[in-house]
């Protein structure tokens, strides 16, 4: 890899980039700057310490449930995930599918262009698939912050939690293991197939291994994002429904 | 100005001054004088308030140090009540003119001494020393006399013993909040 | 480039926050250090020097012209106030606290209610008032802090946080806000279990209804666990009533007796169709069985009937027109409800038709009864009921008997009559929830129903509850109570003071479990039974409180003679009460059984059993006490006197001088309740006393009744 | 005076104790400013140099800095909350409440640790966004990429732990639907797919300590929050902060 940087580097960057980018020194420039942030911090936490409390609720009572209970914002998109998925999914296999995948998106990038700037030009792909993720993550805390309810059902920002409200999405439909199963495989044999076909060009600049690992997470994260309108639209609680483990 | 550092550094012209902020920019020189005034006010107080404030503690759990013993007429003169012992580790002895109050630690080694009514004396268990009814020491190595505790009236008539606050000095602890005079 | 390298920008910048983050620490120092509590601590602080100051200064005024001998007096009380006075300057400016480790609490309620136990801060107002009433001298503050009885949250040193506002939801800085006035005294009840709490009529009330609604026929509530059913049995409900009384009772119980509140009926409205009605009255009129009520012999004689109704005092315990005892039903217009044979078989065997009644079995005599029974069904006519068309339009429905019979039956259970109504071979448990623990509810897991617009405080929700259980829940199965909205309100509190059981046991003040003590065996026992003696009387420590005398100590308090007299005859030894011993109508070997019974064993071994002997100087002695403390304000004395306490004219008969003597010396020692006040007579002047009263006797009068019988 | 002073200041720097401290002048000259960042611990993080376009504001938004201040703020303020927190279920959130009623800023020490935790995790997430788009990740920086991946991970791990120690209903709710999910992991989960493990034996019994929140949990969570998770984080950082310089300081174009 680090013989490619050196063969690319006279090539396309030589016209554009000095040979020699312009340094300052780190003293004061890089210092005080970073200064200046430290004190802005400082100071606009102070203020929100001084103006905003830190909730504490009643103290724990292991027999009574908060109506609704929610967990830190960060986690909320995960506990959204868990109307749709089993715990298993929701809660274990999505943040290790997450975290394994960005730790792989190096590794499987094989587009060396656009390094320090921020460019869209040249990294269309990556871009929008990153920007889709981090999007459908922050709408799913946004969504379970603010539209949901006691019961976790859904209610608008400026409703209120008061009203008893039938719920609207049941979960009554479990597809039959016939044709969840062929449609499961169908998604990502499709999905790593067609590609394949209609965009060569993708697929060799990967190289087999990176493509179907990209191809994995990326058709992974469409699979768990997809099931959300399946739930509301068509009300189907699994795709698989075996003894052992639903999908 | 200053010439401390590696020696080989010390050639070329890096020596110059630099008056960026020195002479020549007298409003970036003020800019910053304002500025570190401003951050060191800041953490200068936050430090010792911190050190002088947050560490103190502003509540004490445990056993209230002040109690309420009781009305005066509920000890004999010329008796030394242990009735407080147990609870609170305080002797209440009313003489003829008064009450007073001693905390019952050995001033040798802090034991707990009992009060023996054939001789009427306290007597440490530990190393023998023993003390009289007005704290004195009659016998064994402690050096100092039984330290006797503040008493005083409640609104309500009730005597109040504050074993926080505490005398030995002889002439200082016959008077004031230490004697109770009945 | 511009951008990257420092620039005049950045100095502004770091100028700009350096002087904030200045300002910043300021502003919190301020906010830090101008606490609520720092300024209530100083104003109290000057209130409190103020106080004693003034008293210094009174005290400083009066010493001249104070008498000699009072001089040192006044001087000792100079330097002790002045001494407060040293105590209150030189009290620090803290946070301060009462740790209760037994009940888990730290309340800091005191560090802004600083004056609380201060005496001299009563007129004060909040927070540097003193506490009102004697509260704090009955209960240590340093034992039982302030959030046991007031609630809120006793950590806190602010306002807000203390929860002074009851706030609902998720703004409620804590679950329980301070009581109000109107509540506090639901907190006695955490503590004091015993049914009549001192300085608590409100939930001494709600108790009271509570056991006579017989909440807990249906629910289980803490202290009523065990209550007995508080309704009659059913078992031969139909040889007892009529059909048209009983659609009419079953359809609205207060249209037969419209009164407010829980003086009778007690039955509750239940909400039943018209259909459910019908199944219900042929269940229960299922029961009935003509032979087993006898005719009563012909020709009773009704003025004798009349002077024998006075005479026993049926009205201790049963209404007439609004007016009488509220133990038993109401007489008037009893015959529009029962038959005249059952009448007469109800009093000649009272205990075969209702076992568990509170009813005696009087001694009458054949004769009596007769003119008895047609006394009242002259007396207490009422008018004939006629079934209701309503009910005649549908009774024809085309089902048969039987199946009528247990669809009541189904009713009859489901309903939860059994909670209150025991009807042989139908045996349930509580049909409700518990409510044990009430009060520690969460407000926002009840139902609230229609409700919507109250303030959601549990209080609310039981109340609501009491007042129209359909508002709560639809198709609510608990009945409408005929409570007035003061009884409902005393039941709630009563209700809410069930906190769910977190006191420690030396907190708990209790009333003697009635479970341990046993129906009495014996002869005694039998006589008991047969009078129903506990119906008013607490003998052996089971008994109602209807006389406020309990029969244990008795042999050792009257004389053997009086006592044969007032069992063959009683008399009320206080004429204001209503309330007054009924007339059995024992047999003499009955009396003699109970005399004998009440002189050897029920005696109180504290009380001297000897008459002793008095001189005549120490009677004349009495008779100077007697009037010097002006007894006759109160007691009857020959011709004059008050109506307060029982008449002493004859006292001297009645009772025996080692119950005199011991009473006069402690009067609440044998009768908490005795409103007689305790002079703290010395020896001598107890002996003089006894001795005159001693000496008030009337012997004949008493003799010649009992030789009469 | 103002001569004096200046004096004094001459006399103070050339004693052999301040020289001993501060290896080099008064950094007015560029000799002795490159000799600041060399020499002085805190900054010998910064490389001697830095390329104009990374120190533009635009370009980093100091988020990596600031999460690491962020961090810093949670040492302090943890350890300062630490001397007033006892972690029993007894006393918890009575202490909770002495923080706020009874300890001299103490509400706003609890405050500045909760919402700096919240900016962590956000400016964490943030750092990582500006780090993508600005293709920051790419070789040779795969590696610091992943070791970024870590700390974000670390740092959800840290704000979940601190969530239950007050022990108050949001805690405990809280942690008790988050340690719930461990029981459904597959295989090694009491209740998940092909679980082999009973409940006295899967992951969340060992997360918890016991089989439901208890006394156990709040002890481990309070130890993996005050020490472990920590020590971590502060690992992690220092490879993350060595490799940022030896991987070719802040990314730039090439």
């Amino acid at each position: 890899m680090q013989e490619r940087i050196d063969e690319e580097k006279p090539k396309e960057a030589a016209s554009e980039i000095p040979k020699k980018p312009e340094k300052l020194l780190a003293f004061p420039h890089l210092v005080f700057k970073e200064f200046i942030a430290l004190m802005l911090v400082s100071l606009v936490l102070i203020i929100i310490s001084m103006v905003l409390n830190a909730p504490l609720e009643e103290i724990a009572t292991p027999t009574k449930t908060p109506n609704p209970a929610k967990a830190p914002w960060y986690f909320v998109g995960l506990q959204e995930m868990l109307v749709y998925f089993d715990p298993w999914i929701a809660g274990v296999m999505i943040p290790i599918l997450i975290i394994i995948g960005l730790m792989a998106i190096p590794f499987v990038d094989k587009n060396l262009k656009g390094v320090g700037i921020y460019c869209f030009r040249e990294r269309k792909f990556a871009f929008v698939i990153f920007t889709i993720g981090i999007v459908a993550w922050f709408g799913l805390i946004i969504f379970g912050c603010y539209f949901r309810g006691p019961s976790w059902l859904l209610y608008l920002p400026w409703e209120s939690w008061d009203i008893h409200k039938p719920v609207i999405s049941k979960g009554t439909y479990i597809l039959p293991l016939f044709v969840g199963l062929p449609a499961m495989i169908g998604y990502y044999i499709l999905g790593m197939w067609l590609p394949i076909l209609f965009a060569r060009n993708f697929y060799k600049t990967l190289g087999s291994t990176s493509y179907f690992i990209t191809m994995f997470f990326i058709l992974s994260m469409f699979g768990f994002l997809g099931k959300i309108p399946l739930r509301f639209v068509f009300d189907i609680k699994y795709i698989i429904h075996t003894p052992w483990f639903s999908i | 100005m200053t010439k401390i550092g590696i020696p080989h550094m010390e050639t070329d012209n890096k020596n110059k001054p630099i008056t960026d902020i020195q002479e020549g920019y007298p409003r970036r020189r003020f800019l910053l004088i304002v500025g570190w005034v401003g951050f060191f006010f800041f953490s200068l107080l936050a430090g010792l308030l911190t050190i002088v404030d947050f560490f103190k503690p502003k509540v004490l759990f445990g056993p209230s140090s002040k109690f309420k013993a009781g009305y005066p007429d509920e000890y004999p003169a010329g008796k030394v009540s242990t009735r407080w012992m147990k609870d609170k580790g305080v002797w209440v002895i009313r003489t003829d003119h008064g009450i007073y109050a001693f905390l019952a630690i050995c001033r040798h080694l802090g034991c707990i001494p009992t009060w023996v009514e054939e001789e009427r004396l306290f007597k440490c268990p530990c190393h023998g020393s023993n003390y009289n009814l007005e704290g004195d020491v009659v016998g064994g190595p402690a050096p100092s006399p039984l330290f006797r505790v503040a008493i005083s009236y409640a609104p309500d008539g009730q005597l109040v013993i504050d074993k926080s606050v505490k005398e030995d000095r002889v002439g200082v602890r016959e008077k004031g909040q230490f004697f109770l005079p009945v | 480039m511009d951008k990257a390298a420092l620039g005049p920008i950045h100095y502004i910048w770091f100028a700009v926050v350096g002087t904030a983050l200045a300002v910043a620490i300021v502003v919190l120092c301020i906010k830090e250090y101008a606490r609520e509590w720092k300024h209530h601590q100083a104003i109290a602080k000057r209130l409190q020097i103020k106080a004693v100051e003034e008293k210094i200064k009174t005290l400083e005024s009066e010493l001249p012209s104070v008498k000699e001998e009072m001089k040192a007096k006044y001087e000792e009380r100079l330097r002790m106030t002045r001494m407060i006075r040293a105590q209150v300057m030189a009290s620090p400016v803290k946070i301060q606290q009462i740790q209760i480790d037994s009940l888990k609490k730290v309340d800091r309620c005191t560090t802004c209610h600083t004056g609380i136990e201060d005496v001299d801060m009563k007129d004060q107002e909040n927070p540097y008032k003193g506490h009102p009433g004697k509260y704090l001298q009955w209960h240590d503050i340093e034992k039982f802090g302030c959030t046991i009885c007031h609630e809120g949250q006793g950590l806190s040193t602010d306002y807000m946080h203390a929860a002074h506002m009851p706030l609902r939801g998720l703004d409620r800085p804590w679950q329980k806000a301070v009581l109000s006035k109107y509540l506090i005294q639901s907190s006695c009840g955490k503590c004091h279990l015993d049914k009549e709490v001192p300085f608590a009529p409100l939930l001494s009330k709600g108790r009271d209804v509570i056991e006579k609604a017989g909440c807990s026929g249906c629910h289980k509530v803490r202290l009523y666990e065990n209550q007995e059913r508080v309704g009659p049995s059913l078992d031969l409900l139909g040889s007892k009533v009529n059909r048209a009384w009983l659609l009419r009772w079953l359809s609205n119980p207060r249209e037969y007796d419209p009164q407010e509140g829980l003086i009778r009926p007690r039955m509750p409205k239940f909400s039943l169709s018209k259909d459910q009605i019908l199944a219900l009255e042929a269940f229960l009129m299922a029961s009935g069985n003509e032979t087993v009520l006898k005719e009563p012999a012909e020709g009773g004689d009704p003025e004798a009937g009349a002077l024998l109704f006075r005479e026993t005092r049926c009205v201790t315990c049963h209404l007439v027109e609004g007016k009488g005892g509220y133990l038993a039903p109401e007489l008037s217009g009893i015959t529009s409800k029962v038959s005249k044979k059952w009448l007469y078989s109800w009093i000649k065997d009272t205990h075969y038709f209702q076992p568990r009644t509170k009813m005696p079995q009087f001694n009458f005599s054949e004769k009596q009864m007769s003119d008895l029974v047609e006394y009242m069904w002259e007396e207490f006519q009422g008018e004939e009921f006629e079934i209701p068309k309503e009910f005649e339009d549908i009774s024809g429905n085309g089902k048969d008997a039987g199946e009528m019979v247990n669809q009541g039956k189904k009713i009859f259970m489901e309903y939860g009559c059994t909670g209150c109504h025991a009807k042989t071979g139908i045996e349930q448990g509580r049909i409700a929830p518990d409510i044990i623990g009430l009060g520690s509810r969460d407000e926002e897991r009840l139902e609230w129903g229609k409700a919507q617009g109250v303030d959601k405080y549990i209080g609310n929700w039981v109340f609501a509850r009491l007042k129209d259980p359909d508002l709560l829940e639809k198709k609510a199965k608990m009945p409408h109570f005929p409570l007035t909205e003061e009884e409902m309100a005393a039941a709630t509190m009563a209700l809410l003071s069930d906190t769910g059981g977190d006191i420690p046991s030396q907190y708990v003040v209790s009333a003697p479990n009635q479970e341990n003590y046993p129906d009495l065996p014996g002869e005694f026992g039998k006589i008991v039974d047969k009078y129903r003696c506990r119906s008013c009387h607490v003998v052996y420590g089971k008994g109602s409180w209807v006389s406020m005398h309990p029969l244990d100590g008795e042999g050792s308090e009257v004389r053997k003679e009086w006592l044969r007299a007032y069992f063959s005859l009683p008399y009320s030894l206080r004429p204001i009460l209503k309330e007054r011993m009924v007339s059995l109508k024992m047999s003499d070997s009955e009396v003699d059984l109970l005399v004998n019974f009440f002189t050897s064993v029920m005696v109180n071994n504290s009380i001297p059993g000897d008459e002793g002997t008095f001189t005549e100087e120490e009677v004349a002695g009495g008779k100077i006490l007697f009037d010097k403390y002006g007894c006759i304000s109160c007691h009857i004395m020959g011709k004059g006197g008050g109506y307060v306490g029982p008449p002493l004219t004859t006292v001297g008969d009645r009772l025996t001088a080692g119950w005199i003597f011991a009473y006069m010396k402690n009067p609440r020692y044998y009768e908490p309740w005795s409103i007689q006040p305790d002079y703290g007579f010395s020896e001598e002047e107890t002996r003089a006393l006894t001795a005159y009263l001693a000496s008030c006797k009337e012997m004949k009068k008493n003799i010649r009744v009992s030789q009469g019988k | 005076m103002i001569k004096g002073l200046k004096r004094f200041t001459e006399w103070l720097v050339h004693t052999q104790i301040w020289s001993s401290i501060f290896r080099q002048g008064w950094p007015d000259t560029e000799r002795n400013r490159i000799l600041t960042i060399l020499n002085t611990c805190l900054f010998h993080l910064h490389p001697l140099k830095v390329r104009t376009h990374g120190l533009k504001v635009k370009y980093t938004f100091c988020l990596g800095g600031v999460s690491l201040f962020l961090f810093i703020v949670e040492t302090i303020t943890g350890v300062l909350l630490m001397f007033y927190y006892r972690p029993t279920v007894e006393y918890a959130y009575q202490d909770m409440k002495d923080l706020e009623f009874a300890v001299t800023f103490g509400l706003f020490l609890r405050n500045m640790h909760r919402w700096a935790a919240h900016g962590m995790v956000l400016t964490v997430i943030l750092h990582m966004c500006r780090v993508f788009y600005t293709g920051s990740y790419k070789p040779p920086r795969e590696y610091n990429w992943c070791i970024g991946v870590s700390l974000l991970v670390l740092t959800l791990l840290l704000s979940f732990t601190g969530y239950l120690l007050p022990w108050d209903q949001l805690a405990f709710w809280a942690v008790t639907v988050g340690t719930n999910m461990a029981k459904a992991t597959p295989l090694m989960g009491a209740e998940g797919p092909f679980h082999i493990l009973s409940e006295m034996s899967d992951m969340c019994f060992y997360l918890r300590g016991s089989v439901d929140i208890s006394e156990n949990t709040l002890l481990r969570f309070y130890v993996l929050h005050c020490i472990a998770l920590p020590l971590a984080a502060v690992g992690l950082m220092g490879i993350h902060f060595w490799r940022v310089r030896k991987d070719g300081g802040i990314s730039g174009p090439l």
